[in-house]
């Protein structure tokens, strides 16, 4: 009984002793807070892995017009409209608009995207005041489809935008895969 | 001489801060003390085993995530193996590697988010941020894995959908050595805190075969003294592979069985975790993440079962094909579920206190109890 | 205070003749309104705000500090908002009494400030009962607090109101038998009388004078905090349990008396334990000035209370609550029996050594530098042990 | 002791109450008799042979020609595990509870009820637990239709894209 | 209230109405009002890494003393009902946030048949941000978008042209 009291007491005071050493030795530390919208160094997008899965963006130039995304999207929030234009005999996208607002961010649009066109960005800034304004329309008019072309002539301009595209693409590249044994030596 | 008393009819819930998300609970009570607790729950049933029939195998795996947003890696892992025992596909020792490693990761967060609310629950907000704090730092290794914080995606039918991204073994084994300083800092701030300990023994008392008899599984279940692991006891993935131990309650501070066992069981199993990842780290394959599944996968007919070791315990995943593309029938089986059905029988003669410290220490979470 | 404005009399500033009640009462009344608006509220409302970045920093975060320099305008904000909040009155409520209670809270919560030995003159009664006075005034909290729990018409906030009148009730004994060695070694209760008692060296306070009154200073802190509804005492507003418990029904103006009274009484808190065990406002004879004097023992006073106030926030930020039931018997089994061991011990002290012994000071002043250093200790050895690498880039 | 073995004994214990078993499944399952099942699982889980101490799942199954009833058994000391059906006609089915047998099949009976719509008879507290009270039908049903609304609250939301229609 | 709205553009009350502005948007206190997959970021947003509670934003759990319902997760049909009610509790000004895209429209969760899709079928929704769950510093930058609204609304002026959002109008 004796024991069981002061015993009681002194664990008390013990564990609250150390509580509050370790409480106090957070006051000298430096929080851990990104002070997001200003006081950042860098833009927090920039800092985000190659990887994160924000805003859906679609380069256009490169894009095929093969709606594999619109088939994938498991929630139907991406709209595609293709249809051939009879002169050209090319593809003409109308319509590319994704409701962000529905979009549930899971990555499988851009799966089986085979240049990397539609892709998640790392933005995340969308907040806004109405949902009218979270549709983003990527087709203002009608635009031909990218066609990859035979040779090894592809127009300069795009390249850097497939480079990008298809480094996308390769982050799902399926065998072989990373090599980490390799890259530490 | 006996007091005529009344009895007081509460309602806690759907929304109060100590239902982790939405639960409610009708309480009848004699002043501080408790005559029963009835759960209500449905407040977050979102129907995802119905939608699994609208959008086939593939795209279920989004929804998984939703099932258990805490641990939903192996939400993932048990709809993938579930998929892969229907259609026989074999997984590539990587990619069951790297599964292994999302997975711990995830069940560190959880563990740690669930001690971090028990915290908050008894009054103590600063290990709550604390573990908020660890969190975000495996978020953000688990960002750099698979691009998300919370609902990875990260698990496909076959493997894994991104391989581990370069230097990314350094940096998680950097926050291994991190993590275990921290965590001897968080058990002296709060774990071995006398008015913390005091508050969590010998509250809602769980015989182990009163837990088995209710179906409690995972932490609750080892917080019983009863030692069971589905990674130990009925191996699946590479798991066979590591070294780690099942810790199991101790009745270090009250009756075995009591919320501070089932509370320092997930502490325990938070350094386990960094065990096997450490191991996991090292031993690493090299060869591919993802067997080659058919964009339109279609299953033959038959029906099976699967059982995870999730953060909450045993998963049972349960799911029938007709050979069509979409899945006939998915169920889910959760340990949080299970844990519900208990609450009534466990709230009798406790105080109004003492029902936030045993809903906190089932570590229940909303949509994994109505899916 | 009466001997400055007699003195203020006596040397003709209000002619020849004047009326002296009136001019005490003027006194009393400007004295007044400068400490409710200019320092009891303010110091509320900035103790919130202090109590916010302290306690954000022990959570490793910044704390409020966008609005106006480093923050510091948060708690003007915070109350300006509550004043232009809709005024809610639950339907079912009782009306009178919901009005009424929050204006009981601020009672309580302004009455002990005509006490307060803030200086040697800067005191607005120094009542021959001033402590009794005091401890008896802040119990009237829980009037308040029980009629705004039973007039919200709702459960939680009746669990908390019920909570709180047991709690206020209990703790006040082991309060009051802690403050019975401090009475029994000065023989007066009047706040300046304790005060003077004691000398501006920590050897002259009396929480070092003894190891009975030492202990008594602690058990008063735990008690006061218990009556203040501080954590871990803080069962009338678990906010994990009972939502806001008796405040749950409140908002607007009314939350912000609940709320000013709360964070206004850890100066009463504090200023009790100052009193009583930490010398007051006692500060070296430097200056035959008594402004400068007054000045000087008026931030003695404010260090040593707002010390107290800081290490209030500070328990607030590591320690958990306790149940209702281990509340009870924290105090009954705990404090009361101590607190007694306490009162008897200093009597049989004082009965051994009348005039006080001169080595016990000093050991005691030895134990405490000890604990001191060893918690220093403590503490950077888990300062050491953490990884700030790993803070100071977020992304790994 | 496998699937087969279990039969077998339960077999010769129960006769013709049992009716078949699906080896090939990639879990073997027993079906059972739907009035025979609360005597079969007392069997397992009392037989010290079984010693079934858990039911670990329990799940309704909607096959549009019937539903059946899933009960997985486990027993923790044998470390194995064997699965029992019920088949119950479609409308009104109907089947003995199992909460006498193991208390965990309170609330998945519940689930089922409420889900499923089997009724289970002797259910100590057979309400709906997922869905609002006054809910129509059981949405688990493969012919369930979802309500227009519900209490005012309409449950149908229009895409906010407009799909252009494309030029023929 | 007849002076709401009705008073013309002075210094003086142009200069209150900025004051008043000023005090709300720096001292929002949102209500702790987790759903789903987004309370666990709303949780982080309070936590050390955004720590929300920079702008003066406190988390409450009572609905009585807060200004701001952050709707995070999916809304049940059967949760519907509640929530209804608990803004129904809140003083006035009071103001919405939809966090995710489950409260924005029903989401990923359109195909279920227990969800109500978007809590603006229910609640007059301020800002909606858009994530599944958003992140910490995307709710962040949607409560700053929060305050620039409040500081664009009047008080004591006329409001030009329609009346502004969170003012009471009395003809």
């Amino acid at each position: 009984m004796a024991t069981g009291y002061f015993g009681n007491i002194k664990d008390a005071v013990t564990s609250i002793f150390e509580g509050l050493a370790v409480t106090a030795s957070h006051l000298i530390r430096k929080p851990y807070t990104v002070q997001y919208p200003d006081r950042v160094p860098v833009r927090i997008q920039d800092t985000l892995p190659f990887r994160y899965r924000g805003i859906l963006e679609v380069d256009l130039d490169i894009c095929t017009g093969c709606l594999a995304c619109e088939r994938a999207c498991p929630i139907d929030c991406i709209v595609i409209v293709v249809e051939k234009d009879k002169q050209t005999r090319q593809m003409l996208i109308s319509q590319f608009d994704i409701d962000i607002a529905k979009c549930m961010y899971c990555g499988l649009c851009s799966e089986p995207c085979p240049t990397g066109s539609i892709h998640h960005t790392t933005e995340f800034e969308g907040a806004d005041f109405s949902l009218e304004s979270m549709i983003r329309r990527f087709v203002p008019e009608p635009i031909y489809a990218y066609k990859p072309s035979k040779g090894p002539e592809t127009d300069p301009r795009i390249i850097p935008i497939l480079n990008r595209g298809m480094r996308y693409v390769n982050e799902f590249a399926q065998p072989g895969g990373d090599k980490p044994a390799a890259e530490e030596a | 001489m006996s007091i005529r008393t009344e009895e007081m009819t509460l309602n806690m819930g759907p929304q109060h801060p100590s239902t982790h998300g939405v639960l409610r609970f009708v309480i009848k009570a004699d002043g501080e003390v408790m005559r029963e607790a009835i759960p209500d729950v449905g407040y977050l049933h979102r129907s995802i085993e119905k939608i699994a029939e609208k959008v086939g195998y593939h795209g279920f795996m989004p929804y998984t995530d939703r099932v258990d947003y805490v641990c939903a890696m192996f939400t993932n892992q048990g709809w993938g193996m579930a998929c892969e025992r229907l259609g026989g596909i074999e997984v590539p020792r990587r990619g069951e590697y790297c599964r292994v490693i999302a997975a711990e990761f995830n069940r560190i967060a959880s563990h740690l988010l669930s001690v971090g609310t028990m915290g908050m629950d008894i009054g103590a907000m600063t290990p709550f941020t604390h573990a908020i704090r660890e969190r975000e730092m495996i978020n953000d290794l688990i960002e750099e894995l698979c691009g998300a914080r919370l609902t990875f995606n990260y698990m496909r039918i076959g493997g894994v959908a991104w391989d581990l991204p370069p230097g990314w073994r350094e940096k998680a084994l950097a926050y291994l050595d991190h993590f275990d300083p921290i965590w001897d800092e968080y058990n002296a701030l709060i774990s071995y805190n006398k008015i913390y300990v005091e508050r969590l023994a010998n509250v809602g008392v769980i015989s182990a075969e009163e837990a088995i008899d209710y179906n409690l599984v995972g932490p609750n279940l080892r917080g019983c003294g009863f030692k069971w692991d589905i990674r130990k006891d009925i191996p699946y993935s590479v798991y066979p592979e590591f070294e780690f131990d099942v810790p199991v309650g101790r009745g270090e501070y009250g009756t075995l069985g009591d919320a501070m066992d089932r509370y320092m069981v997930r502490i325990r199993e938070m350094r386990e975790s960094s065990r096997i990842l450490r191991q996991a780290l090292r031993q690493i394959p090299d060869g591919p993440v993802l067997a080659k599944v058919p964009r339109n996968f279609k299953p033959k007919a038959g029906e099976c079962q699967i059982r995870v070791e999730s953060a909450r315990g045993d998963m049972g995943w349960y799911a029938v094909s007709d050979g069509s593309g979409y899945p006939w029938r998915v169920h889910v089986r959760t340990g949080s579920f299970a844990a519900m059905g208990i609450i009534n029988k466990l709230s009798r003669g406790l105080m109004i206190a003492d029902l936030v410290t045993l809903i906190a220490s089932l570590d229940v979470i909303a949509p994994e109890i109505d899916r | 205070m009466q001997t400055l404005v007699d003195n203020l009399i006596a040397s003709g500033m209000f002619g020849a003749h004047p009326p002296r009640d009136v001019i005490y009462g003027l006194f009393i009344f400007i004295f007044s309104l400068v400490v409710f608006l200019g320092v009891a509220f303010p110091f509320a409302g900035i103790v919130s705000w202090v109590e916010r970045r302290v306690w954000a920093r022990m959570q490793s975060r910044c704390g409020p500090n966008r609005v106006g320099p480093n923050g510091f305008l948060q708690w003007l904000a915070d109350g300006l908002k509550h004043v232009c909040k809709e005024d809610l009155i639950p339907a079912e409520s009782d009306e009178t009494l919901f009005k009424m209670a929050p204006y009981l809270v601020i009672l309580a919560f302004t009455l002990p400030w005509a006490v307060m030995p803030f200086s040697s003159s800067l005191i607005l009664a120094d009542l021959n009962v001033g402590i009794l006075y005091m401890t008896s005034v802040t119990a009237l909290t829980v009037v308040g607090v029980l009629m705004a729990g039973w007039a919200s018409n709702d459960k939680w906030s009746l669990i908390g109101g019920i909570r709180s009148a047991a709690q206020i009730v209990s703790y006040e004994i082991p309060a009051g038998l802690s403050i019975f060695p401090v009475v029994l070694m000065t023989g007066t209760l009047s706040m300046q009388g304790i005060i003077n008692a004691q000398g501006w060296a920590p050897w002259t306070w009396f929480a070092f004078s003894n190891p009975f009154t030492f202990i008594a200073a602690n058990v008063l802190y735990i008690s006061a905090l218990a009556e203040g509804n501080r954590t871990p005492f803080d069962l009338p507003e678990a906010e994990s349990e009972l939502v806001a418990g008796f405040a749950t029904e409140y908002s607007g103006m009314r939350y912000l008396f609940f709320f000013a009274a709360e964070w206004g009484n850890l100066f009463i808190i504090g200023a009790i334990i100052t009193t009583l065990f930490l010398g007051g406002w006692k500060f070296p004879h430097v200056s035959n000035n008594p402004v400068v004097m007054n000045v000087l023992e008026l931030i003695t006073f404010n260090v040593k209370v707002l010390f107290l106030v800081f290490v209030s926030m500070w328990v607030r930020g590591t320690l958990p609550r306790v149940r209702i039931d281990q509340l009870m018997s924290l105090c009954w089994k705990y404090l009361v029996p101590i607190s007694f061991v306490d009162m008897i011990g200093t009597a049989l002290w004082l009965a051994i050594w009348p005039q006080g012994n001169s080595i016990a000071p000093w050991i005691m002043m030895a134990l405490f530098a000890a604990i001191i250093v060893i918690f220093l200790g403590r503490v950077l050895h888990y300062f050491r042990r953490s990884r700030m690498e790993l803070y100071l880039s977020p992304t790994i | 002791m496998d699937a087969l073995a279990t039969y077998q004994r339960v077999k010769e214990r129960f006769g013709d109450r049992i009716l078949e078993i699906n080896e090939k499944a990639h879990d073997p399952f027993v079906v059972v008799e739907p009035s025979a099942i609360v005597e079969v699982c007392r069997f397992l889980r009392d037989d010290p042979e079984f010693a079934m101490n858990c039911l670990s799942n329990q799940i309704g199954v909607d096959y549009k020609d019937r539903i059946e009833v899933v009960y997985e058994l486990y027993s923790y000391s044998k470390r194995y595990g064997v699965t029992l059906k019920v088949k119950l006609p479609r409308d009104n089915p109907s089947v003995a509870t199992m909460e006498t047998v193991w208390k965990s099949a309170n609330w998945m009976e519940r689930e089922i009820f409420d889900l499923i719509g089997v009724t289970f008879e002797g259910h100590s507290d057979l309400r709906r637990i997922l869905m609002p009270e006054d809910w129509p039908g059981h949405p688990q049903r493969k012919d369930f239709v979802e309500p227009m609304e519900y209490h005012g609250i309409s449950t149908v939301r229009e895409s906010p894209i407009i799909r252009l229609e494309a030029k023929k | 209230m007849p002076l709401l709205n009705t008073l013309p553009d002075y210094v003086l009350t142009t200069k209150t109405d900025e004051l008043i502005n000023w005090m709300r948007k720096s001292s929002i206190w949102y209500m702790l009002f987790g759903l789903a997959c987004c309370a666990i970021e709303l949780m982080h947003t309070g936590g050390p890494r955004a720590d929300i509670e920079r702008f003066g934003a406190t988390p409450r759990a009572s609905a009585r003393q807060s200004d701001l319902m952050i709707v995070a997760g999916t809304l049940t049909l059967k949760m519907a009902l509640r929530t209804r009610l608990l803004y129904d509790q809140m003083p006035d000004p009071k103001y919405v946030i939809s966090m995710g895209s489950c409260s924005n429209c029903g989401g990923l969760f359109q195909l279920a048949y227990s969800v109500c899709d978007g809590v603006d079928k229910i609640l007059p929704v301020d800002v909606y941000v858009p994530g599944c769950p958003p992140r910490p510093e995307a709710l962040t930058e949607g409560l700053l978008k929060l305050q620039e609204k409040i500081m664009n609304e009047r008080w004591l002026t006329r409001a030009n042209g329609k009346p502004a959002n969170g003012a009471v109008l009395e003809a």
